[in-house]
Order: structure tokens, then C-alpha cells, then sequence
């Protein structure tokens, strides 16, 4: 075990993986020379050299087509978005290229394509979003999005070793906010299985990404209240873990949803729409979601605050689905 | 917002045979091969328009009539382990890589026939294994210059000799795919062929209309790549430009752009009646088939005769036939294999059965989570 | 009142304010001289002449981004995709232009993005898609899907005279093999108001585009075994007539959703679980979905056909509804 | 996956004074006019990165030090009705144009002032009314060509006599925005002048990783369209190119893309110390500052007096520090208003207690609904 920063865990799965396998190759604006505008890959182009760490030209979806492509040939490509914003940039070449290449040909495309997600940080509208319901609607691709640098480091190294296209969504207020002790060398968590954050018996809050430690922060307020909650961190979207939620809904009763991401059609929606039909019988109170307002994200702080879900406005809403 | 009629601007290239088979590298084989190849296509696609008009394929009809010889003399260029990509005009380059006729014909009836298994339309093939045709075209136009650019610098990663050669309509020139994946192949001097076949129109849109230049490769310098443009319907000139820019690239100098002005006979797809070509230019490119002008010069250049030809040409038109014949006795596919092959199996894959682990999150609260956001540790921008 | 076909409708509509208002110009390939793909546009050149009638370069995101731009200085262009599948390419001058303008800058941008969607015509993976959850999740667009040719005419007149950005979905299928009496001249149909395709007492069935039409005629068949079912039609997704929703439910007591894009993360979860949370105590049985399976569109028919909602299956998931 | 190191390739211009008062066609105000924003800019920059690194602005904080005169001197050479948009580096051309500096810092600071009202970054404005920005820039780089083209194209369509002109640095001219933008812009002539600046830098990527051509004029022959490449820090030479281009653009001949070479003082944002800047490429240019330059042509070539310039310093520094003052008295924007204005009203926006009308669909059945579909009266592709 080595204490490590959510970043540093990244890092250290790429690291690791790349030392491990010659095909594991890096592609994207500024990870080389700059070693990425968050210091992921620092280092990385003095241990692997240019081949294996390629800065790019402004141009998302060149290299995204690019690595895709190579990935068809036997490399693994992992693309670096400098935002995850800039994603839309490449999202024809990743909707449907990446997405669509096995369906139709049963040939295999392992890329995995990374970025910071998420706001908190007043960076404005164009540095702060959360795509992941745009891909988890788009077969074919794997949607995977960490809490904690444990997972950081076992997703990033399954979605490295997975076949397939995967969307890996980091969160850049984890970066150097969250750390914790993570197993050295080789580690893998598996992509598809949720995780247990809390146990609880009065309420299941699930979530997945950044806004898994505010309901944990919130599950542990409403212990000092009394209630038992169980917050469920989804980890991947696609595959998702639909036993793990039909589960703890079937234990609880109770149901809350909660994600970064724009409220309106986001996969809060998805996940609360599964319990609705699948848990019917089970439920003592309306399936409720918390999310972002359905806004772009403002820049100056009050507004940011306001309109990106926090512990408060969980706990709230936890108070009311418990109440009810 | 000018430009209301489309003009053709190509070298005054004669409707007459240039190639002396003295100088020419080809045995008789060879030489049948090409015609095989460009005359099957042909024979095919008359028929494949013929069957849809019936109902009896799905979907949409796109022919690539009058562009057999690029489609032919380009991938008659490519060596052992090359790759290419095709986009729509470009059956015969498939039958001359030894693609079956009767496999094509299956996968226009949407049969179920690997790759795809009736999930892709009979236009498409990716077939690395057999042919060397990775998968590529997303259905965007110039997707695959950025993946053929991936293709290119997996060779260049991997030391091969070998280079990507890319088809590319005119059209296909204008989406900005064609501009980052080239600039990117340019940038690492990756060996990437893109053969641009200019048939006059994308759709119904004019060269005027699609590009502020007369010619693609007027476009090179913006890439400091190697360029050439010629006429494209005589298979030599062809094979030799081919041969140039594939050699350019395969010897490490970077990209090169090939360009063949050519024709598109038939109208976007069957569906389309092309009243928008003015009669002029379909006369112009009706003197210049490239299947009429190479016929012409194997009977009067080299030493074949009518009646050779001629049962070539019956042969090729059975071929057809039995293509059709075979590709309707196959089955469709099966409804349940609908989800199938939707992702490739993992390593790590998880047990359907395994229950979420309960792994708690035991550091004290991260700071700023409550509060306002603290940017002392922060990230850079 | 002329009889049309939705397609024509939607000529209709466009020939209709182009006369009207000089400020309405088309943008998009093949339109000109060509009429467009579908022939939506044919004459349209010769009529209003080749400023208002723009034939483009292949080049999605540049005309998208021209015409955005053309919008906040008093213009109202309308593009045309020629299949909606290319909108991929357009992605980012959508989400990150198109919809964030008016609230970072409050200067307004009436623009209507339109093409044709859907599958059913064995157009293969990529000339049959179903794009709407992606804008719908994006706050700052209008996303807006006609059924019926009045409504094609109605909602795109809206559309044109909105002042925001609007997607508006047409369905291929539809183009000709719908057929109605439309009304002459100007006709507006106001977008966020959903439609009663059918009144019934038993379930509520909540869809919209090509599939209202499955729905309507899954509800016959259901009728004449005795079940009385409303069918309502959303015809917008953004601005959502939650309330119509809401009070179908909670008077039928039991819902079915419906749509043609694939199932997971589609704005059916959306429309669930918002009943699921606001018509908790009506329900009499879960909220239940029906939508395309989780695959891209398929070329074949035998498995296009699985792949897409039917009546038939929604036929069967209705009478599971009915008899939980 | 060469070019380790960054080069410069540049015209050797050497760092001396060029322009001769008796040539050129301003008086002293207008001299002084160029001074004050370019010292303004500069003064406010560094005031704003030491904000920074105090935590009393938000976000991340971008720096144009180093590129004052191709700012103003570009906008310079616009006139009235005529539009513009900036990206990171043009600070200086806001202030020329005469954008308060205590509304910037006001905005830096998050503070509730219209038109973004606390939602977009200072570093952005749209203000068409009184500045002639439009709202253009969509956070992707090159995002601004296709909106720049819409603009331009908007003039052309209203027969009126403006040009658009847009900022654009070096790593902006190879997204595919760029190309599709340009292309546009260059079929239909539209007045579209872009402004490259060339400062040798697109966060850490060397021109060489950027792209495969010297200069980014080399591109223009892409786009057939006018094109210009100078030394960006000499104010003249800036005005007198502008002028030029803007000109070529304005006369109806299309688009100009008029090329600066110039120099990012500061890393990316001021959180990069941009170790990745080799010395002798910092030294060149600090020899060649903008500021320092025209500074000493006013004192030696104009009839400016050391006191004179250094009156102007002292008040552009109480002007700075009387914006951060007001800036900081501003409110921040109310928590409440974070909801509103997502959608303009719009003419037909329904009754919000409109109930759903019942509008039956009384047709017979759709052919194919439920059946295999019938493609007999069905959509071509
Ligand atoms: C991004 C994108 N936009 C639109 C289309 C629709 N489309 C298919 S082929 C085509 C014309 C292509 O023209 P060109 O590249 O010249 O090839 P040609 O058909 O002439 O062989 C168009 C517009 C598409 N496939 N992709
Ligand atoms: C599509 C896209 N990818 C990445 C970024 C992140 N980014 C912001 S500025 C920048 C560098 C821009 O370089 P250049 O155009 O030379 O302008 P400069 O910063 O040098 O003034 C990058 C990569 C972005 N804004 N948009
Ligand atoms: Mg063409
Ligand atoms: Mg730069």
C-alpha cells in the first residue's frame, strides 16, 4: 500500500501499465513535453520515450480517430482530454467509430479515453461539465467513472485491459483532494460491479464519481440523526450494476439518486427509472434524485455553488424521502 | 453564394491510349486481372441497381460506374501488408483484391455472412485478415482519415514497410476529420496514401461549391505533403501515380495525395437522378470510360482479341449471375443475434453473480466539500 | 386545409415563413440545387435564390457554427443534416455554443437544427439514428419531435419564430407514409405542449415521434380487448409538458413510456422517473419502458426489425401493465 | 515524433525602431491612445496574476504580456459597424476599444455585472452593442472560425460593409473548425479576416508538434485566400498588415489571414512556469517586448518626453488600482439568479396552465407500422 492522491493513483495505473505491456501507448495535447495539464504523465516521456507518449496538435478528433484505429490493430491506446469538455470535439469519431466497431465487425477496439470531468473549481462552463449520459446511451461503449483513488488506479488498469471502448471520467476537485492508501503494483477492480460505500438499512443513495463522498458525508449526518443509510457507488455506468441497486432498493425501501451531471436526462433518470419498474413492490417512498440545476456551469463562485449538488441539498432530500 | 452550374477543370486529356505495352510491366494474367476486375465490378453494379429498382435489396444503392480504373490501378499499387479503405465507389478495387462477388452480393441482401452478419450494408467491409481493410468509415465523410492516419502510425510504431492507403471522394475533402487527420499524418511523416478520386460531385454539390480551389492536392501545401493530380480514367497513369505516392510514403517521407479527376456515371445513389449533371460533362466523361478506354487499348496495344475478350465478358456476366444465386440461397440472420457481440470479452470481465463489496470511504471529510471550494491544492487549468 | 404528407408539412412550413419573415434563410447540403435528400427543400432555390438557400461544403460543424453565429445578429437560418446521424460532427458547436449563448451573454440565438432521424428503412448504423437524449440533456436547447404532419407544419413554424435554439427531429419513416389534412398558411403549434392521441382510463402511454403511431396502434388492439388507454404525445422533450404527464398518470394509475431510441439513458428514464417521483402514490403498477434494444441500428431487416419497438411489443408490455 | 525543442522561425527583424513620425498619419492623442491601452493592459495583467496567486481571483488566470501590439494594433485598423472577437491574449485590444478595465476586473472577480453576470470567465466578453463582439468563442479552440464565417457571412447577406475580424493563436488553426470555417468563409468571399498569432506556443506544444508547416500562412494557398506573415511586436507593422487585410477582406475578396510572430511572456496560465521555453527564445523576445519598443519610438521618433510617458504610466497604474477597488466593491451575483435566463422568451411559449389538448390521430394505419416496412413511396439516402 502507498499513500497516494486520487491523480497520483491515475498516474500510477498508467505507469504501471505501460511498464507492463509495450502496446499500452498515450496520446493527447500536452502530456509529454508538460507531462499534462494536471501532471498525470510526468515523467512518462522521459521513461517511455516519444513513441509511447505522443503530444497531439489541437485537434480531439484526429487523435481520438487516430488511436481508435491503432487500438484495431493490436495497441491500447489511452487518449488524454486536456477537459473532458473538448470531448464533444471527438464525438462523432467516439459515438460512432469507437462505439460501433465490434458490432459491426467483431473486431476489437481496446482504447480507453480519459479526462478530467466536473465542477467545484470555477473554471466556467467550458471546463466543468459531465458528459457520462451522452456515452451511456451510445451502445457499445464502457462508461466508467472513479470515487476514490483505489478505484481510480483498479478501473483505469481493467478499462486498460478491457477490449473495448472505454469512457473514463476522472474528477478534477479529486485530483488533489482525495487520497488514501492504494495497493502498489498491479491492482484491478473490475468494471461492472458497484460498491458498497456505506450499509444501511433505512435508505440506499446511489451515486457514482465525485459526488459518492458527499453522500457519504451526508449518510454520515443523518446517522448522528438516526436513520441507517446505505450509499451505493455505482463505479460504471455500462456495464451497470443492476443487481447491487435492486438489492439494497429491496433492502432499504427507499431510494435516492444522485450525480454531478445536469439533472434532465441524466442517468439519475436511467437509474431511478430500473427501481421504478424493477423494485415497485419494494418501495415505500418516491425514487428522488438530486443533480445539478439544468444549467450550463457558471463560472463565479455563489452561482457554481448553487446550481452543483452539495451534502446540504442531499441530506435534505434524504430527510424527506426518509420522512415520507 | 455564386457558382449556379458545375465546371470541370482538368488537363485537356485526350480520349486516347497512351500506354505502348512494350513499356509496360504486365504479362497477359495481369493485364486480364485488371480487366476482370474493373468489368466485373461493373457487370455487378448494373445489376445490383437492376435488383434494387425490383425491391430486392435493402436500403440504399450507391454505384461507383466510371471509377474503375482509380479504384483498380490504385490498390494494384499496394504491396504485401498494405492497407486500404474504400468508400463508395470502389467495388472493383475489392474484386481485384479477391474479394468474392457472391459475398458482396450476400452483404447487400443484408445475408448473414461474416464480418457483419447483416449488420452493415454491402458497400462496407472491414476484413483485416483477408484483404488488409481495417475498419474505418464511421459514415461520416473523411472519418477515416483520422483512423487511417491510426493505421499509418501503427505501422510507423511497429517498423513495418507498409503504408494506409485511403479512397476519398472529393467531398470528403471538406469536413474538418480530413484536415486533423492529415495535419496529424503530416506532423509525424506517417505513410498514409490518400487516393482522392474528384468525380465532380459530392452529392449534387459542385467542386465550386465544395472547395475554394480548382484541385485536392492545391490543398497540399497546407500539409507540406506530396501531391499529384492527374486524369483518371486511363488504369496507367493511374497505376504509376499510385505507385509514386505509395512508394513516397512507404519510404518515410510523409503523406502523399493522389488525385484522379474522374467521373461518377450513375447519380449519388439509384435513387438519384442526376438531372443537376449538365449533358456536356456526361458526354465528355461517356468518351473517356476508363472500361472502354482500356478495352480499346488491349485490343489495340496489346495482343488480345475480340473474341478473348468477349468471353471474358461472358464469363464475368455468369459470375454475376451466380453470385446473385448463391447470395439469395444463404439465410438471413437470426432475429436473437440482434445483441449479440455488442462488446468483446475481457480479461477482468466480473462474475454476473458477484455482489458489490462493501469498501468503505474511511479518510475524514475532504476539505472544501462542505464549505466553499478550496483551491490551495488545486488543479491547473 | 390541404392534405400532406409530413414531409410536405414540413416544406410547408419552411416555404411558409421564408415568405413571411426575410430574416429566415436554409443552410445545409444539397438543399440548393438538389432540393435536399429527402426533397424537402425542392423549388425552395428557385424561389428564394441562393442567399437564402445555402449549399455547403460537407463541413457539419462549420455551417452549424456559421449559422448559430448568423442567429444572434437578427437572422433565423434553419439547417438542414441530411441524415441527423452527422450531427455528431456538429457536437460541439451544439452543446458548447448553441445551447450556452443566451446564458453566458443573454444575446439570443434563434437557430433550428433539423434532419431527418429514425430507422425502419434499413439504412444501416449510421442513417437511422435516434439523437434526442444527448441535446435534451443539454440545458439551453429545445428539443422538439413532430408525429403527425399538422404538428410537423406547427412545431416547425414554432421552431423558426423561437428564439433559442431548437432541435427539431423529423422521422424518416414518416415523411411519406403519413398523410393528414393540414392547415393552410400559418399554423403554429406552440412547443412544451404535449398531445392526447388517444383518451383513456386504464394506462397512460407516454411517447413521442415515429412511435406515437405504434402506441396509437397498440391502444386499438388493446381496446378491442377491453382496455381503455390514453396515449399522449410529448412532441417536445425540452420544455417537457410535465404536467400533462403527471395528471395522465395519476388519473390511469399505470404508464408505459415509449420511444425509438435505445433504451438505457434515453429520455424515457427521464419521463419514469418522473412519475416515478411525482405519481408515487398513483401507481398501481411499475412505470415500465419500451424502446430500441441496446445496439447500434442494425442494416438487415430480420434484425432491424428485433431491434427496433414494435407494436406488438409494446402491445405486450402494455397488457403486463394492465395486469400487474 | 521528432521536434523535441522548440524553433523559432522568424524573419530576421531586428529590435530597432522602423517607423518615422512624418510618415505616418496619427497625431500625439492617437499615439497616446496606443500607449495607454498597450501600458494598461500590461499593468492590469500583472496586477491580476499577483491577484491570483493571492486567491482574490477565481478559476485560472491567462496573460497575453508580450502580445500588446498585434492586439492594437489589429483592432486599430477597424472601423465602425465592423466585429471582432479575442481569445486569450488581447487584453490590450478590449482596452483599446475602450472596454472599461474596472468592468474586466470586475469580471475576473465573478462580480454580478451584466452581460455574463458572473456565469462566463473575464477573460470572455460578448458585446455586440457597444463593442462590436460577438458572442463567438464556445470554450474549443477554433470554435470562433465557423461562428467568424457566420458573421461575415451575415454582412455579405446584408450587403453591408463590415468585416469580422478574429483573433486566432497558433494551436487554433488545427482543430477542424479551423479548416471547415476558413473553407466556408473562402467559396463564398466572405469578409472574414483572421488574426494569427503566432506566439510560438499552444500551452506547452512547439509550432513543430502543431503542425508541418512554417508558417501558418503557408495554409492559405488551402483556402486560396490572401495571406500575410510578419513580425508581430512592432506596432506599425501590425497596423499597417491589419490594414491590409482587412481591407482585402472588406473590398469583397474574401477572407485574409494576416500572420504575427510574436511572443507568450507567461506560461499558459499562470499556474505554468513554463519551464518547457528554452532561455535564448525568452531572451530573444524580451529584447523584442512591444511595449519597450514603441515606448522608445515615442521617446526617440516622436516628439513624447521621458516625464510625459511616465505621467501616463502613473495614471494607467491608479487607473488599475481604482479598478480593483471598484471591482471588489461589486456584489456578487445572487445565488437564486443561477436559474434564470436559460431560454429567451419566445412568441408562442405556451400558457404554463395550458392542458394537453386531445388531438386524435384518426388516420388509418401507417402502412408498414406493423408489418415488414414498405419502401415502395419510402426516402432515398
Ligand atoms: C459528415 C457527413 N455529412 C454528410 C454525409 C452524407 N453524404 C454521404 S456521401 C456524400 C457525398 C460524398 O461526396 P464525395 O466525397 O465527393 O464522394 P462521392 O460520393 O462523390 O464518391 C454525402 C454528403 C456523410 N456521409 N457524412
Ligand atoms: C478543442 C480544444 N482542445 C483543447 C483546449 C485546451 N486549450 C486551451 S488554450 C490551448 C492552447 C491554445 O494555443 P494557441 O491557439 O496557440 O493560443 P495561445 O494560448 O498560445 O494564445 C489549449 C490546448 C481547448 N480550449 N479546446
Ligand atoms: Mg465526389
Ligand atoms: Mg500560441
Amino acid at each position: 500500500m502507498a499513500r497516494m492522491t486520487y491523480l497520483q493513483a491515475i498516474s500510477d495505473a498508467l505507469r504501471t501499465e505501460m511498464r507492463r505491456d509495450p502496446n499500452v501507448f498515450l496520446i493527447g495535447e500536452d502530456i509529454a513535453v508538460f507531462g499534462g495539464a494536471f501532471k498525470i504523465t510526468q515523467g512518462f516521456l522521459q521513461e517511455f520515450g516519444e513513441d509511447r507518449v505522443i503530444d497531439t496538435p489541437i485537434s480531439e478528433s484526429g487523435f481520438v480517430g487516430a488511436a481508435c484505429a491503432a487500438a484495431t490493430v493490436g495497441f491500447r491506446p489511452v487518449v488524454e482530454f486536456q477537459f473532458i469538455d473538448f470531448i464533444s470535439c471527438a464525438f462523432d469519431q467516439i459515438v460512432n467509430y469507437a462505439a460501433k466497431c465490434y458490432y459491426r465487425w467483431g473486431i476489437q477496439m481496446p482504447v480507453v479515453l480519459r479526462g478530467p470531468t466536473g465542477g467545484g473549481v470555477h473554471a466556467g462552463p467550458f471546463h466543468s461539465q459531465n458528459p457520462e449520459a451522452w456515452f451511456a446511451h451510445t451502445p457499445g461503449l464502457k462508461v466508467v467513472l472513479p470515487s476514490t483513488a483505489r478505484d481510480a488506479k483498479g478501473l483505469l488498469t481493467a478499462a486498460i485491459r478491457d477490449n473495448n471502448p472505454v469512457i473514463y471520467l476522472e474528477n478534477k476537485f479529486l485530483y488533489r483532494h482525495y487520497r488514501e492508501d492504494v495497493p502498489e503494483g498491479e491492482h484491478v477492480t473490475p468494471i461492472g460491479v458497484a460498491a458498497l460505500r456505506t450499509v444501511g438499512d433505512d435508505l440506499s443513495i446511489i451515486s457514482y464519481g465525485a459526488t459518492v463522498h458527499h453522500c457519504v458525508e451526508a449518510a454520515r449526518m443523518l446517522e448522528k440523526e438516526g436513520a441507517s443509510v446505505e450509499v451505493l457507488d455505482l463505479r460504471s455506468l455500462v456495464p451497470l450494476d443492476r443487481k447491487a441497486i435492486l438489492e439494497s432498493v429491496r433492502k432499504t425501501s427507499r431510494a435516492l439518486v444522485v450525480h454531478e451531471a445536469n439533472l434532465t436526462a441524466g442517468f439519475g433518470g436511467e437509474v431511478a427509472a430500473l427501481i421504478a419498474q424493477e423494485a415497485f413492490e419494494y418501495l415505500d417512498a418516491p425514487v428522488t434524485r438530486v443533480a445539478s440545476l439544468d444549467v450550463p456551469v457558471p463560472f463565479s463562485p455563489p452561482l457554481e455553488m448553487a446550481m452543483l449538488p452539495s451534502v446540504d441539498k442531499i441530506a435534505n432530500a434524504a430527510r424527506s424521502v426518509l420522512a415520507y | 453564394m455564386s457558382h449556379p452550374s458545375p465546371k470541370i477543370t482538368l488537363p485537356d486529356y485526350p480520349a486516347e491510349l497512351q500506354a505502348d505495352p512494350r513499356d509496360l510491366p504486365y504479362d497477359k494474367a495481369q493485364l486480364t486481372r485488371f480487366y476482370v476486375a474493373m468489368k466485373l465490378a461493373r457487370t455487378f453494379e448494373e445489376k445490383l441497381g437492376a435488383l434494387y429498382r425490383q425491391g430486392k435489396v435493402n436500403g440504399a444503392v450507391y454505384l461507383g460506374m466510371g471509377q474503375e480504373a482509380t479504384s483498380v490501378g490504385s490498390v494494384s499499387a499496394l504491396k504485401d501488408g498494405d492497407f486500404f479503405t474504400t468508400v463508395a465507389r470502389n467495388l472493383s478495387a475489392f474484386f481485384y483484391k479477391g474479394i468474392e462477388p457472391r459475398d458482396v452480393m450476400a452483404r447487400w441482401m443484408g445475408k448473414d455472412i461474416p464480418p457483419s452478419n447483416g449488420r452493415e450494408l454491402g458497400l462496407f467491409l472491414a476484413d483485416i485478415k483477408n484483404f488488409g481493410i481495417p475498419p474505418y468509415h464511421n459514415g461520416s465523410m473523411a472519418s477515416w482519415i483520422p483512423s487511417g492516419a491510426g493505421y499509418a502510425l501503427a505501422f510507423k510504431l511497429r517498423k513495418q514497410p507498409n503504408v494506409m492507403a485511403a479512397f476519398t471522394g472529393d467531398g470528403a475533402t471538406s469536413p474538418g476529420d480530413f484536415y486533423e487527420g492529415l495535419n496529424f499524418a503530416a506532423i509525424h511523416k506517417l505513410p498514409l496514401v490518400i487516393i482522392c478520386e474528384v468525380n465532380q460531385f459530392a452529392y449534387s454539390t459542385s467542386i465550386a461549391k465544395q472547395m475554394p480551389v480548382v484541385n485536392v492536392a492545391d490543398r497540399a501545401p497546407a500539409f507540406n505533403i506530396y501531391a499529384e493530380t492527374h486524369f483518371g480514367n486511363d488504369l496507367f497513369l493511374v497505376i504509376e501515380a499510385a505507385q509514386r505516392g505509395i512508394e513516397h510514403a512507404r519510404s518515410g517521407k510523409g503523406p502523399a495525395l493522389i488525385e484522379f479527376k474522374t467521373f461518377r456515371q450513375r447519380g449519388h445513389g439509384e435513387h438519384d437522378d442526376m438531372a443537376y449533371v449538365p449533358e456536356e460533362l456526361r458526354d465528355f466523361w461517356a468518351e473517356r470510360d476508363p472500361i472502354k478506354m482500356y478495352r480499346e487499348w488491349l485490343l489495340k496495344r496489346a495482343s488480345f482479341t475480340t473474341s478473348e475478350l468477349e468471353s471474358t465478358e461472358t464469363q464475368v456476366e455468369a459470375d454475376v449471375e451466380s453470385a446473385i444465386t448463391y447470395a439469395e440461397s444463404l439465410p438471413m440472420p437470426k432475429p436473437e443475434s440482434v445483441t449479440e457481440r455488442l462488446f468483446a470479452p475481457s480479461p477482468h470481465d466480473p462474475d454476473p453473480n458477484q455482489a458489490a463489496p462493501y469498501e468503505p470511504i474511511d479518510h475524514p471529510s475532504i476539505p472544501g466539500l462542505t464549505a466553499a471550494q478550496d483551491k490551495s491544492e488545486g488543479g491547473h487549468f
